[in-house]
């Protein structure tokens, strides 16, 4: 098995779409989104099912690709980040298929 | 004072069911209704309204009281942002970004608000025209454009980088343009009302007994929703904002109601209309607007807009204000 | 014996989409039903049993029967557990907590059983009281609390810590309160109930075309849902459960029905109320008490609790059990 | 030719709605119904659609014809993947796999387009019989196990290993069979369609304010989401597809409608009926198809097969193939 | 980029409230809630669209923070899930705004 | 706290079940299956809400185990992703009570 890297974004789903084009634009193979039901940030909850309107959604964005790629992702959803609620991380994943990343 | 009218609105099935999802949701209950669902429940209101308005529309002559009130719901929810923005930054310590991104809600409107007043009307005897829900839908937008010119105002005279120039300034542009445009409001309310229009009745008799019937049902499910969504925000507002803060909540919606108002009696509307463009102008957006806000002024803080709009201004609205709206009509109306 | 009313029973609509339901699942099939949009269901049949039996009540004097009949379902859904509990334990092997979690469902209700029974009551032509829901929302909540008792009685004969004092266990209390006297169908039953009570028959006449019209086929469709879970806790269930385990989710309905049968001849209930209280006695929770269960006695297994009464209990209610409510309601009404 | 029909059937509610999310699709509008809500819908209609074909069928005799329709049914779906294969192999670029697996669309049936056909027939007075539901029903299936007998002819005479025969192949079988053989639309269909038949004209007179009444109304609210689908489908297919494959989703209905109307004219079926059959035949899956596909021929691109089913053939019929489905019917009707 | 510690507890959505509770007690800046949809344990499968109770439900809570609150986090938790369904782990991740968690 | 494997796989929910049984057999002692709202692979995007059919949805199953199991399942699971659409990832995870994989 091979390493790659592990993008985990939790942003507004506002913001998705965004962040998507991002992660298309810098080239990654591949992403998926899941949505997230209910957090916490600075000190207040949000829950899907008990906000009617959507501005605060949030959902999970992963993507697994290859550093290089994904540090170049990262760079610009920081300054994504700077204005849109989230927060960004990185792990390290071992892969079967390396060439699909 | 027409108590009557008070009570017969608040004595109604989908404000009671409103009452309770909002006092369960102070008890700490922790019941909800799925957002799915919930969503779902309100593209068929949109869906129901649009149609029933097309419907009258298209039983009607297009005057030119179409064309003016059109005219007048354009205005009214491109500068009341104006007057909003300068309440809150004159009574609240909010800053520039939150109390624009504030004003573009009570630009806006609220299409169950509209809804609610509809019903109401009923109580005292008064009708209303079809077009009124075409002035609707479009308040939704030009109270967001006003926002963001206000923002950009400020900031041009102040030297910052405007929020949207970051970035890939023109993706996000057509991204915004199509969110404030195209949003499941807008689309639903005006393609069900040119759905309604072209077929007229002839043609929504089959579907009638989907989207007249049952709609003041779904309506209380639907308000049952709203009212824990209201209760949550309320409880959560207390807390947050300041009491100067929320009273702009209140005295907001009767300062856009007058000003309607004034308007209604120079196109001298009947009554039921005016009665509904003041709610109009008095309602406050909870859905289209705040999501067009996390695009374009995502440096605004959600929790102040939504609880303001959505925990005190409707609550507000329904039980309160659409009495004292009604009346208001019922005095200047011709 | 009343076949016709069995066959009637079965022969419904509401029944044959159950029956649709449990054989997909034991022929597993993969189609499902989305949680969302079941759990919307869920609210609206509960608003609509509210609303129909506040209105009843609104029609009818508060009488001392109410308030017997109140004491009455209270009371059996407080001390069934006990017997269910006993029954459990002497005819089982399951231990303490999973028997008083077990038993905890048996002396709570099932509300869809309550509305089957009272459809099946007009193939007979009886009819039944609007207080009869006030009771179903009654006798949720205390067989948890008489559960919790046991458990603890139990705990401090042996000197072992209770599971709730692990913990902070004010907060956890605080939490298990709301969920038990605050859980969804509490809200919207007693809610409903007390906005139909309160708007009467006038109020919800505007209300009615989605309230009252179209329940028996919402019902249809909830059932279908219930059949596919049925089915699937029935396939898990034979395999996991002892055939004495299984037999106590058929004879303690009837234990169940028997008792209630007694209470309601001291009451002197009429045939249609008796076959209801006798049918809410007799029949189990699968949604307001395993989720209690999960919070109070999280170790509880809830296969075993959620295969008796949603696998076994459920289906013979459904089917064979209501019938025979029923005719003991005839039998012992006045 | 009867522009009249056209345009009665272009102009009415359901397909205006499907015009709208079609149109605001293409424009990018970011609109969605929760998936939750659309299944359920999904599963209201199939529920609706098979009770009252029941009921039809409880009402007439089990008659020859019957018998003949429902083996005309089965073939139809049986042989027509045959021509599209070949078509697909002769006139675009598509491999074996791919051709197969959209095939197996084609010789399948897409019930909306079905119900939209039977709301046209009442445009020109006509009427049709219950049991053509059963024949719908019967048709989702053949066409799949026909792809994949091409698929594994072609295999075979190749000397390649079966998708299937990797892996754990009796599960994978098993697994296939109930997708195939249980799948919602078929379970729910199926299911409906005897519960109606057993129930008859007095058993479902309960359920029709639920069941019939709103029916067209809810369809609307579907058929928006298929347009919003089918938007997003053809924005995607006009990059990707070459011009022969898009055009091989107008023509290939036109085949399978000509052989249908052969074959009504054999049977000797009235105009209602054959305008049915023959939009059954013209009519591609879009829902239990693709799924199938995914499990049993998972190299196949299902970008291809949606775009072509959803994005092209499912508009064009519902818009200019129905009518003319219609018209071949009363031409060929006895 | 620092590392962080990634929380991830895998538990039944009846306990979600009091495993929140313990996380903002803790002092974690901020968590996200997941649905799952199905899942498999002690022999058992359960999925969310046909167990018509909320009972078997299962959530997923992420959180991102430093190792000393992820520590303390844990030692409560454990406590929680050694009565409640669930599983805990914990994962290095790579951050770029350190200062955020 | 000890070291175990956490498998992560993102595949089409049409072929869900077949990775199911594959853990089960494998012998992991639990799974959990997450639903994706949308996402993008091989320049395409999908999302839930607007396309109709079930075809293109992607769920995410994770799965925290041993390494020897994790490796066996992977091992059967590429062979199923070889047909099926998804990625495949493990990481390295830290767990408190080890002997619950
Ligand atoms: N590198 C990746 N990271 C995360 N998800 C992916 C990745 N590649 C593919 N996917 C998901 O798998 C789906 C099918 O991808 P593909 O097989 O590349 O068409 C995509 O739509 C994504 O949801
Ligand atoms: N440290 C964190 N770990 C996981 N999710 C987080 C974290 N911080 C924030 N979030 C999520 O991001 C949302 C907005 O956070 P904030 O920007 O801090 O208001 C929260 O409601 C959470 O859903
Ligand atoms: N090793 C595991 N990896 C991922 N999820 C798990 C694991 N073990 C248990 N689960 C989840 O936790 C639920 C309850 O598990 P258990 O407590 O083992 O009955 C399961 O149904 C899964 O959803
Ligand atoms: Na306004
Ligand atoms: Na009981
Ligand atoms: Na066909």
């Amino acid at each position: 098995m091979e390493t790659r890297k592990r993008l985990e974004i939790i942003i507004e789903s506002m913001a998705q779409r965004r962040a998507c084009t991002i992660l298309e634009e810098v080239g990654v193979t591949g992403y998926t989104v899941f949505y997230a039901l209910a957090g916490y940030g600075r000190g207040q909850r949000w829950s899907r099912d008990t906000d009617i309107s959507d501005a605060s959604d949030m959902v999970m964005i992963v993507s697994i690709s290859d550093e290089a790629t994904i540090n170049s992702a990262c760079e610009r959803l920081m300054k994504l980040l700077s204005r849109q609620m989230g927060v960004l991380s990185v792990s390290d994943v071992a892969v079967m298929r390396p060439e699909q990343f | 004072m027409n108590t009557d009218l008070i009570i017969a609105t608040i004595v109604s099935p989908v404000v009671l069911f409103f009452i309770l999802g909002l006092v369960a949701a102070l008890l700490r209950s922790q019941m909800t209704i799925p957002e799915a669902f919930a969503k779902g429940l309100a593209i068929y209101l949109m869906m129901s309204i649009g149609l029933k308005g097309g419907v009258a529309m298209s039983q009607s002559e297009l005057t030119l009281e179409l064309g003016l009130v059109m005219l007048a719901a354009g205005t009214l929810s491109f500068l009341l942002p104006v007057i909003a923005f300068a309440a809150l930054r004159l009574t609240t310590g909010l800053g520039r970004i939150d109390a624009a991104a504030t004003a573009a809600h009570y630009g806006s409107i609220s299409i169950v608000t509209f809804v609610a007043a509809t019903q109401a009307l009923t109580f005292v005897g008064l009708t209303s025209d079809g077009y009124l829900v075409a002035a609707a839908a479009l308040m939704e937008t030009p109270a967001i454009i006003s926002a963001l010119i206000i923002v950009g105002m400020k900031r041009r005279t102040t030297g910052e980088a405007s929020a949207a120039s970051t970035g890939t300034e023109a993706q996000d542009r057509g991204e915004l343009f199509r969110e404030v445009l195209l949003n499941a409001s807008i689309v639903v309310l005006v393609g069900a009302l040119a759905i309604g229009w072209i077929t007229g009745e002839r043609g929504i008799a089959a579907v009638a007994p989907f989207f007249v019937a049952p709609f003041q049902g779904v309506l209380c499910l639907f308000l049952l929703d709203m009212g824990l969504a209201a209760g949550k925000g309320l409880r959560r507002g207390w807390r947050e904002l300041k009491p100067g803060t929320l009273a702009f909540a209140i005295y907001m919606p009767l300062i856009s109601a007058s000003i309607a108002t004034g308007v209604c009696a120079l196109l001298g509307l009947s009554a039921g209309n005016a009665a509904l463009l003041i709610t109009l102008a008095a309602s406050a957006s909870y859905i289209a607007v705040p999501a067009a806000m996390r695009l374009a002024l995502p440096e605004a803080r959600p929790s102040i807009y939504l609880t303001l709009s959505l925990g005190v201004t409707f609550p507000f609205n329904i039980t309160l204000g659409i009495p004292l709206y009604i009346m208001l009509g019922q005095w200047v109306g011709a």
